[in-house]
């Protein structure tokens, strides 16, 4: 049918471009990370970075943790641009703060922060610390393989709503 | 015969047949065709394909009387079924073993299934033209009473009861040692090793076949085409609208009776509680696939669509798992069942005064 | 010279209703005055030679007329005379166009116009008001008024979603709804719903409705109203409302053309009567000094030369009454019979006429059951229950009903079914019976030789007797109702409509079949028709029925225009001229 | 002369429209005590369940405005708002953000569903609700085939936790818990304990106040026309058909939004069966509320909602207390909401057949009054 280019067509034109926009915007807002908070020793090139004893981590504003070495933790976040803040304190018992921004990548799922490797060179650039992180596949556990799909489940119609 | 003529003649065809039809009709075929390629046994597939229609027929012969007399499709089969269903459990409960159980059942379950249609022939008399949406919902209603009845009917036959608590009847009962397969083996031909044939049940099925063709041939039964065909030229000559109505649901509850007890002596189990919840749909979408509208239906519609409905939902696991390695015979089972009834409920047949 | 009070402006394109004291002078008079001051301005609707046949037969032939603005037209005639032809070619009803168009023009302000459909007509400010109403039930006046041409005020959504998403500007609707009312000057409450409205109330909607169709930049105001026998349905004082409200339009310049079979109004409000028949207008009179029984004689004699027929001289007294309806009422929508006493001897051929709408079709649908009646009903002596056909048949009695495919054929079932059905279900015919009468087997042999004798007697056309009933013509599909009725056997046969929609070749075979089947197996038979000419021709006496009631039988040979007066509610002796 | 009502017919005529709500008084009047559940359990539980269930069932409102009768085909509806949940939760957006593309997602869906329907019911006039119920049925085969063998290959999805082990097609259940509560807990407050979701009360609200903005504007001004009578609302030059179809499509829209707060309540998303449970369960709920098939208005969702779900938490505990059986109350509370759904049917035809009749009646008291 002839494309009646009348007003109207162009205001729901422009709506429907915006309403992507929003979408997009939408989805780089709501969309969940999962940050690996790792203070293991680590090497890198060649030099061995020994983890810290005691070190007290916050991801943006929220519930500061406490990791002792070898420990490893994560937080959920949303959206790209976050902070993170260390407090710990050296052999002397000496308090340092060290406070640094990171922007992760829109499509990685899950990244691994290295806080030993930050606490060694806290003005290094994002990707020295910072790593995407691949959780290993396990292999399929007998129970998933034969789950199998109920698609006319009668004991639906007893359950509540 | 030039082209021209070939070409109409076909047309002609293919618009009694109907175009639907004709689709499934070769779909089957090519599963058929195809199942020899793809390892499936031809015998095997033959056989189940006979012993479902054997199953299912007499429960779309169950909608022809309804049709027939204008009342529409009868979603409401489950009441029937429930009739059937009670019949089964008392026979069981009355404990006698072999093929008297199930005569004893079919008795059983007729008082039911006439007190159940009389009342529901009467209802759907107070609501014509609502008929086919109130046939579902009392359908629904009445199997979910029955899941409280069968909690609290005095049944105490082992085989039925659940084991701790001594009382309320079990999801499932076997026909284990009372009627199962009572019709399946009478004169069962065993043609090959895959192929046998379940006569009896056939048999079974042929004999209500002919009752319902010889009683369309009686006065009441051409009374009642006449309603259906037009419920006003009826009344003008002279016929008590209601009471035809009334006695073809009666039949079609009954049938549906029978119906359910044939599908168990064959299924093998007895479903109770939400068993016969979704029945009505297959049987439905079973006779309209066989050619039949709204408010025409005759005995060879039941035959061609209970073969083909079921050849259908035996043929597409087998082939459809051996040549794509998934299941996707539910998937086509519902959409060719429904997409039946939809294509039935939008043809434009006048609305009946 | 123009009384005072009665202030009247014409301004050409604003028809603003003006305030008129209605004074005691003669409303004609006024309508004099109208004239003289512009006699020489053209025309509002001029119609010059229009012409139309149907599928040969010919239905408007050479009609000339012409309406000023302001003037009332009362346009009378019998059923099928083409009064509702001539308004269909006027509004452009594609009823028209699909068979084949119009012979003759329409002018409107003297320009030659071709409406293509009844929303053209509209926008020259043409309207009408059909006879069944075409409101909205729980839908206030206003709400019905100004159904889809609300006014609306605008939202923001309606940028984005279309403009039906505007809200509807109650206020505005009001005023316009308050305006068309006015015009009317009726006491209409445009707020209420039109299922609580008396029947007055709802024709006054409907006009209101037409008249609120304002001038816009695209459509004209209303100029002219067709009203379609808006009093039927009316009481008496109603009606008086409807016919004041009448003068108030037309004075204020709008011209109506008004439909009626009740003379009296024709001749009380409208400034000329136009009489058609047979598809001619016989006269176009002014309507001074018009009397009922002029209208009457012109709407229904025909000419003299007409073959009288000569009576079979059915002696009444010594043959008994077979059948006797007393106080008969029956609630048939569109046919109410309010109460009806007949007597009916046996062996006679009894016509029972009427207008369409008056109750004739009721009275046979009633006695029957097939629609909800009460009164008594007498056959040879013993009553039958009402409301149940079974009874009806078994004492012996027949009907061939109007509605030939709804009530009267089993459209997909074969001939044989149609024709032995009811015999079958009655009278156990052509039935084997098979376990002492336990089962009743359908004996397709004696099924399939009635039919054949029946389609020899009554010369069916069919390819065979296993054709199905739809697929015959309208004659044939008739003479098959006639056979299912024949095969009862009936001492008493009700035909209603027998003629109605088939040829005429079919017609006469019909009437003869009928005829014979009087004489050779002494059946009774009361036909009715709306065809005065054929109850006369084969009917002894005739029944006329007006209003729901037996306003008179007359011997058929009796002279049409005494039928004519009857058909139109006034007793036969002849009423003095029209009064104001 | 019309036939004048006397006060007991007044009366009874009352009664008989709302016997529904009535019968449903006095079963829960019946079941609170004998269930034994506190005062505060109770409304805390009837709250949740208003916030959970009426958007769904106000998206009802519509059709039967426009004289389509029950919409049962809003089952389409649920399932393009479950596929909108399903694409979210793999892309793993969360919280609000989330909930709201899920919207954005599932509106295309449901207006094309929508549509289709519409038209397919245009095709069935007088048959609308069976035939509505048979296209939620045939739409499940679709939606299984797009869910069970479409995903993972056609459309992409990425996290394995949703895919089957063989690698296509969805679990039978997915953890919403990305976006579980997120909008009830977004202004939470808690007079006497209660747990109050205000923001998503306000949604609710928003939509209640569009449904009576819309009987304002000239579209739902044309619907009610269309309901009341077809041909009248045509000869008035009314697109009769489109108007149908937009009644639907909006339907079908709201069931879609309606089914994504239902589940981000819920937390958890059952693929194949939460939308043909859904259908049903809405419809028995407006009708216990006094609706019928050609009227029914706002105030009948909410009594429907707080009457029939009242019943619903009563009936498994007053079961077991009754008859010491817990699945007595189950099976009794579901042939309840059937029940329900029959009786409302039957009285909507036999009233409308009375309402015929009723004009003939009062003509045949006119003819025995003159004779």
């Amino acid at each position: 049918m002839k494309l009646a280019l009348t007003r109207i067509f162009w205001i729901r034109f422009v709506a429907i471009l915006v309403i992507l926009v929003f979408s997009v915007l939408l989805f780089f807002i709501g969309k969940q990370h999962t940050v690996l908070l790792d203070n293991k020793t680590v090497t890198i090139e060649g030099e061995e970075i020994r983890a810290l004893q005691l070190v007290e981590i916050q991801i943006n504003n929220l519930e500061p943790m406490e990791l002792a070495a070898r420990d490893r933790d994560k937080e959920e976040v949303t959206g790209q641009k976050h902070s993170v803040t260390i407090i710990y304190t050296d052999s002397n018992w000496e308090e340092y703060t060290i406070e640094r921004t990171f922007k992760l990548p829109l499509m990685q799922e899950m990244v691994l922060l290295s806080i030993p490797t930050l606490v060694a060179n806290p003005e290094a650039d994002q990707s020295l610390w910072l790593e995407n992180y691949e959780p290993p596949t396990y292999a399929v556990t007998a129970a998933d393989s034969e789950e199998e799909v109920v698609t006319d489940d009668l004991s639906v119609l007893l359950t509540d709503i | 015969m030039n082209l021209q003529e070939l070409t109409s003649s076909a047309k002609g065809l293919v618009k009694s047949f109907g175009l639907p039809r004709i689709i499934i009709g070769l779909f089957l075929l090519s599963l058929f065709i195809t199942a020899p390629f793809v390892g499936v046994n031809i015998g095997t597939s033959l056989s189940d394909t006979f012993n479902r229609f054997g199953m299912n027929a007499v429960m779309v012969l169950a909608m022809v009387p309804m049709i027939h007399s204008g009342c529409g499709l009868n979603f409401g089969l489950p009441l029937g079924i429930i009739a059937g269903l009670l019949g089964a459990t008392i026979s069981l409960q009355v404990n006698i073993p072999g093929p008297t159980s199930f005569l004893l059942a079919i008795l059983f379950a007729t008082p039911f299934a006439v007190i159940l249609g009389w009342g529901y022939g009467q209802l759907l008399n107070r609501v014509k033209g609502g008929e086919m949406m109130i046939a579902t919902y009392v359908g629904f209603s009445s199997v979910a009473f029955m899941c409280i009845m069968w909690l609290l009917l005095p049944f105490n036959n082992p085989t039925m009861v659940w084991g701790y608590s001594g009382t309320g009847l079990r999801t499932t009962i076997s026909t284990e040692g009372y009627y199962l397969h009572v019709l399946n083996d009478f004169l069962s031909i065993q043609l090959t090793d895959h192929l046998t044939i379940p006569t009896g049940m056939l048999l079974f099925f042929a004999l209500l076949a002919f009752i319902i063709w010889a009683f369309l041939h009686t006065k009441t039964g051409t009374a009642m085409t006449a309603v259906g065909s037009n419920s006003v030229f009826a009344r003008a000559s002279g016929i008590n609208v209601d009471k035809v109505r009334t006695l073809s649901v009666i039949m079609s509850t009954w049938l549906g009776a029978i119906g359910i007890l044939v599908y168990q002596q064959s299924f093998g189990f007895i479903q109770l509680y939400m068993g016969p919840f979704y029945m009505a749909l297959p049987a439905v979408s079973a006779i309209l696939i066989g050619g039949a509208s709204v408010n025409k239906a005759s005995i060879l519609n039941v035959v061609i669509g209970t073969f083909l409905f079921q050849g259908i939902v035996t043929m597409t696991p087998s082939v459809m798992n051996s040549m794509i390695h998934t299941d996707m015979s539910e998937v086509i089972r519902i959409v060719v069942s429904n997409g039946m009834i939809l294509y039935a409920l939008t043809r434009k047949t006048e609305v009946i005064r | 010279m123009l009384s005072p009070f009665v202030a009247i402006s014409f301004k050409r394109n604003d028809n603003v209703g003006m305030t008129v004291v209605w004074a005691d002078k003669s409303h004609n008079q006024v309508l004099k005055d109208i004239k003289e001051m512009h006699e020489n301005e053209t025309p509002l609707l001029e119609m010059k030679h229009i012409s139309k046949d149907f599928f040969g037969n010919k239905v408007l032939t050479d009609i000339n007329f012409s309406l000023k603005k302001g003037e009332i037209l009362g346009l009378v005639g019998e059923n099928g005379a083409g009064k509702s032809t001539l308004m269909k070619i006027l509004f452009g009803m594609d009823e028209i166009h699909q068979t084949g168009g119009y012979g003759g023009d329409v002018m409107i302000n003297g320009e030659k116009v071709q409406f293509s459909s009844p929303i053209d007509a509209l926008a020259k400010g043409i309207g009408m008001v059909h006879q069944e109403f075409s409101l909205l039930p729980d839908f206030t006046a206003t709400e019905n008024i100004l159904l889809n041409r609300e006014p609306l005020k605008y939202t923001v959504f309606s940028e984005l979603f279309g403009e039906r998403l505007n809200i509807l500007d109650r206020e505005q609707m009001n005023h316009i709804s308050e305006r068309a009312i006015g015009r009317l000057n009726v006491p209409l409450d445009k707020d209420m719903l039109v299922s609580q409205m008396p029947v007055g109330h709802k024709q006054f909607t409907e006009i209101a409705r037409e008249l609120s169709k304002e001038a816009t930049d695209v459509t004209e105001g209303i100029k002219l109203l067709v009203l379609d026998e808006p009093t039927a349905v009316l009481s008496e004082q109603e009606a008086d409302s409807l016919l004041k409200a009448m003068r108030l339009l037309s004075e204020s310049g709008i011209s109506i053309i008004f439909i009626s079979h009740r003379l009296q109004e024709i001749i009380d409000v409208c400034n000329t009567i136009m009489v058609m028949r047979d598809g001619q207008i016989i006269k176009t009179v002014p309507s001074q000094g018009i009397v009922i029984a002029d209208i009457a004689r012109w709407m229904v004699g025909r000419d003299v030369g007409s073959s009288k027929r000569e009576s079979r001289g059915f002696d009444y007294e010594n043959t008994p009454v077979l059948l006797s309806l007393q106080n008969l009422w029956v609630d048939m929508p569109g046919e109410i019979v309010r109460d009806v006493s007949l007597d009916i001897h046996k062996g006679e051929i009894l016509g029972i006429g009427g207008m369409a709408g008056q109750g004739k079709l009721g009275i046979p649908n009633g006695a029957m059951g097939l629609f909800p009646a009460g009164g008594k009903v007498i056959f040879e002596g013993k009553e039958i229950a009402l409301n149940n056909p079974r009874h009806f048949l078994d004492a012996g009695m027949a009907f061939v009903s109007e509605d030939r495919r709804g009530v009267g054929l089993l459209l997909d079932e074969s001939l044989e079914w149609n024709i032995s059905f009811t015999a079958m279900q009655i009278q156990e015919k052509y039935l084997k019976q098979y376990l002492g009468g336990l089962l009743k087997w359908r004996d397709q042999v004696a099924i399939e030789e009635e039919t054949e004798s029946y389609v020899q007697q009554l010369e069916i056309r069919c390819t065979s007797t296993k054709q199905r009933a739809k697929e015959l013509s309208g004659g044939n599909q008739q003479k098959v109702c006639l056979a299912k009725a024949f095969a009862v056997g009936p001492k008493l046969l009700f035909v209603s409509e027998p003629t109605r929609g088939i040829d005429i070749g079919a017609k006469s075979l019909v009437l003869k079949a009928l005829r014979k089947y009087n004489e050779e197996s002494g059946t009774t038979i009361v036909m009715i028709s709306s065809e005065l000419e054929e109850l006369r021709a084969i009917c002894d006496r005739v029944a006329i029925i007006s209003d729901g009631k037996v306003f008179g039988v007359l011997p058929a040979t009796t002279d049409s225009a005494e039928f004519g007066l009857l058909m139109i509610g006034q007793q036969s002796q002849i009423l003095e001229g029209g009064s104001v | 002369m019309t036939l004048q009502m006397t006060k007991t017919q007044k009366l009874l005529r009352i009664i008989g429209n709302n016997t529904v709500p009535i019968l449903f008084l006095v079963i829960c009047a019946f079941g609170i005590p004998l269930s034994g559940y506190s005062a505060n359990y109770l409304v805390s539980e009837i709250v949740i369940r208003i916030s959970r269930n009426s958007f769904l069932i106000v998206s009802l409102l519509i059709p039967i405005l426009a004289g389509m009768g029950l919409n049962f085909g809003m089952t389409l509806g649920a399932m393009a708002g479950q596929i909108g949940l399903i694409l979210i939760s793999d892309w793993g957006i969360v919280g609000i953000p989330g909930i709201i593309l899920a919207m954005i997602i599932s509106t295309p869906i449901s207006v094309i569903l929508g549509w289709w329907c519409g038209k397919i019911l245009n095709m069935a006039r007088g048959r609308e609700m069976v035939t509505s119920y048979i296209i939620g049925f045939f739409m499940n085969g679709i939606y299984q085939l797009v869910v069970l063998y479409g995903m993972g290959v056609v459309i992409p999805i990425r996290s394995n936790s949703l895919l089957l082990p063989r690698g296509y097609g969805i679990r039978n259940t997915v953890n919403l818990i990305g976006i579980r509560r997120s909008l009830d807990d977004l202004l939470l407050i808690r007079p006497f304990g209660i747990p109050i979701p205000l923001a998503t009360l306000f949604v609710i609200a928003v939509l209640c106040l569009f449904i009576l903005w819309f009987k304002k504007t000239k579209l739902g001004q044309d619907m009610r026309a269309v309901g009341q009578d077809l041909e009248v609302a045509r000869a008035a030059g009314i697109k009769v058909e489109h108007t149908r179809i937009v009644s639907i499509v909006i339907s079908t829209v709201f069931a879609g939004y309606g089914m994504i707060l239902y589940l981000q309540n819920i937390g958890t998303l059952n693929t194949y069966n939460s939308h043909m449970q859904i259908g049903m369960f809405s419809v028995a709920a407006l009708l216990v509320g006094g609706a019928s098939v050609s009227k029914a208005n706002i105030r009948n969702v909410f009594l429907g909602v707080i009457l029939f779900h009242l019943m619903f938490v009563v009936s498994p505990m007053a079961g077991k207390n009754l008859i010491g059986q817990a699945q007595l109350g189950e099976y009794f509370r579901v042939f309840v909401s059937y029940g329900v759904i029959t009786i409302s049917l039957v009285l909507y035809e036999v009233r409308k057949k009375r309402d015929q009749h009723y004009a003939g009646m009062q003509l045949a008291a006119e003819q025995e009054a003159s004779t």
